[in-house]
């Protein structure tokens, strides 16, 4: 299966999409380093991971 | 003023811890109670068909995951049966306790986390629809309100977001808000472990003295949940609060057994 | 004031008595609201393992069989899951609700039923453990002491006995009760009819008025569950509350219907 | 079977029990017609029911 590959939304590199990557998983990209989120799998898409924040539930 | 936070894990009785806030009530020392749940949450979690999925963020905190389903079951267990039989005990025992959670009157208010990132099976991962989020702000007002009524709170740890959407909140965290808000001289954090240890699970190696201005340096002690507890502890004494102490709760009068300094004390 | 109880029979959609209520509340005009629960609980009981038994007294009164394990799946899904999705819907239309359940501060204190008389099977048959009970007592204090920090009450109907056991009451009687303690103008009883029936279930043959003097004649055409709501209106009226009106909960605005006068109004 | 016996604690009349009676079940005297309530059924014993009361939960 050809690996997917997308585009990086901070510095437009290109990133292939390991084979068992799953939706909501976080990658970081490989040239800039920054936190993406994997929107989906089929088609290939991701964002910029949300911020990480501390302290939640019980 | 005393706040008082039990947990709601196994083997947690709360017969005790009633028993001493009737004591200490008629001694003119009301006590406010934030209580847990967990362990009943998770059976009923199970019995409903909704297993309780816990996860762990990034820099090993864990807490439940709870989409809309779970928060359902939150506020039967803990604002319902819990906080309930609660109430029903005190007032068998002379204390006017009425039960509250969060949402009610904006009692706690804070941030619902849109989306939280979580480690799992060694995968990063991003969790969104998660009901869960911070304690910024505490209505005094509505405590005060009671309390000059002659009534005693008894608070389930759900908070409503700034959105007014019902979110799952840490229940430490929610009494050292509680605690700070209302500059209690003791906010009192009783679990089933003696308090913070220096090797866990040996409850022989009971830390029993923190000063206030070194908490920092405990928290490598501190296990998993544990970890909550202490920041919590931390944030409270940084902003007015006497005294923290991490205490046994299954001792028999445990509350009045950490204000003579059994347990933690953290000051 | 007003005070209305909606019921939680099956397609009660609480969605347009909270929007009535949040216009209400703006116009200055606030409503106590007391809501039902009765089908989450039958649906929460299968679930649990702990099927609803409704048992009918002797004269003909159903009303659900509540030894302590329903008792407490009563309070969950009253006083928790009701209750608190109630009051966080509420909070987000802008209404600073705070929900309670009889037990909170003695809200709703009465008699526990030490035995009661029922018949099943053609037979008469004494039932003990039975935690249910009547309203003789409504802190009233601690109504006005809310409504006066400018909250509004949404009240599961949960009571406490006088030996402080939490106890299952009726409803309607609840409100009923509610509405005499703060003198009420208005008593509104919404549930999934549009109100008293000549005969039920033919919706148009709906009774629009009844003289208060009156009612006892209008028994006859109450059914089942509907002969406790006619009796709670009765004993309303009877203390000064100005207007009883039995409505439709399913219509849009229920509740300024029916204060408009559409269904079964005794005045 | 012997059908059991009981004395009514009103009146003293000796009662039968029924064959089917169960524990729980409410029975009047045939004597004095006093409403009794059947403890037990093996030993058979019987008390004055309880008072009617009216109203009761949702």
């Amino acid at each position: 299966m050809a690996t997917a590959t997308v585009e990086c939304p901070e510095c437009g590199a290109e990133l292939q999409l390991d084979e068992g990557s799953i939706k909501g998983e976080i990658i970081s990209c490989s040239d800039c380093g920054v936190d993406l989120e994997i929107i989906s799998v089929k088609p290939p898409k991701v964002e910029l991971a949300p911020e990480e924040e501390e302290d939640w539930g019980e | 003023m005393i706040v008082v936070k039990v947990g709601g894990g196994k083997g947690i009785d709360y017969e005790p811890v009633c028993q001493d806030m009737a004591h200490l009530m008629q001694a003119n020392q009301p006590v406010i109670l934030v209580h847990g749940g967990s362990h009943e949450t998770n059976v009923m979690s199970e019995k409903l068909g909704v297993p309780p999925r816990f996860v762990t963020s990034v820099s090993g905190y864990t807490s439940r995951y709870t989409n809309r389903e779970t928060l359902e079951v939150f506020a039967m267990v803990y604002a319902g049966k819990v906080n309930k039989l609660l109430v029903e005990r005190l007032q068998q025992l002379g204390v006017n306790a009425v039960g509250l959670s969060g949402l009610d009157g904006r009692l706690l208010e804070g941030k619902r986390k849109d989306a939280i990132r979580i480690v799992e099976n060694g995968r990063k991962l991003v969790l969104r629809d998660d009901y869960t989020g911070t304690v910024d702000k505490v209505n005094v007002a509505l405590l005060r309100l009671l309390l000059g009524g002659g009534y005693l709170p008894v608070i389930a740890p759900l908070a409503i977001s700034t959105e007014s959407e019902a979110i799952n909140v840490d229940g430490d965290r929610a009494a050292a808000a509680i605690a700070v808000a209302l500059a209690a001289s003791h906010l009192i954090i009783l679990s089933n472990v003696p308090g913070l240890l220096r090797e866990f699970p040996d409850e022989s190696s009971l830390i029993r003295h923190i000063p206030k201005d070194h908490v920092e340096e405990y928290m490598g002690f501190a296990e998993g949940r544990m970890k909550k507890k202490v920041m919590g502890a931390t944030e409270a004494l940084t902003q007015g609060v006497g005294q923290v102490v991490f205490a046994d709760a299954r001792v028999p009068s445990p509350i009045r057994a950490a204000l003579e300094g059994a347990g933690t004390v953290i000051n």
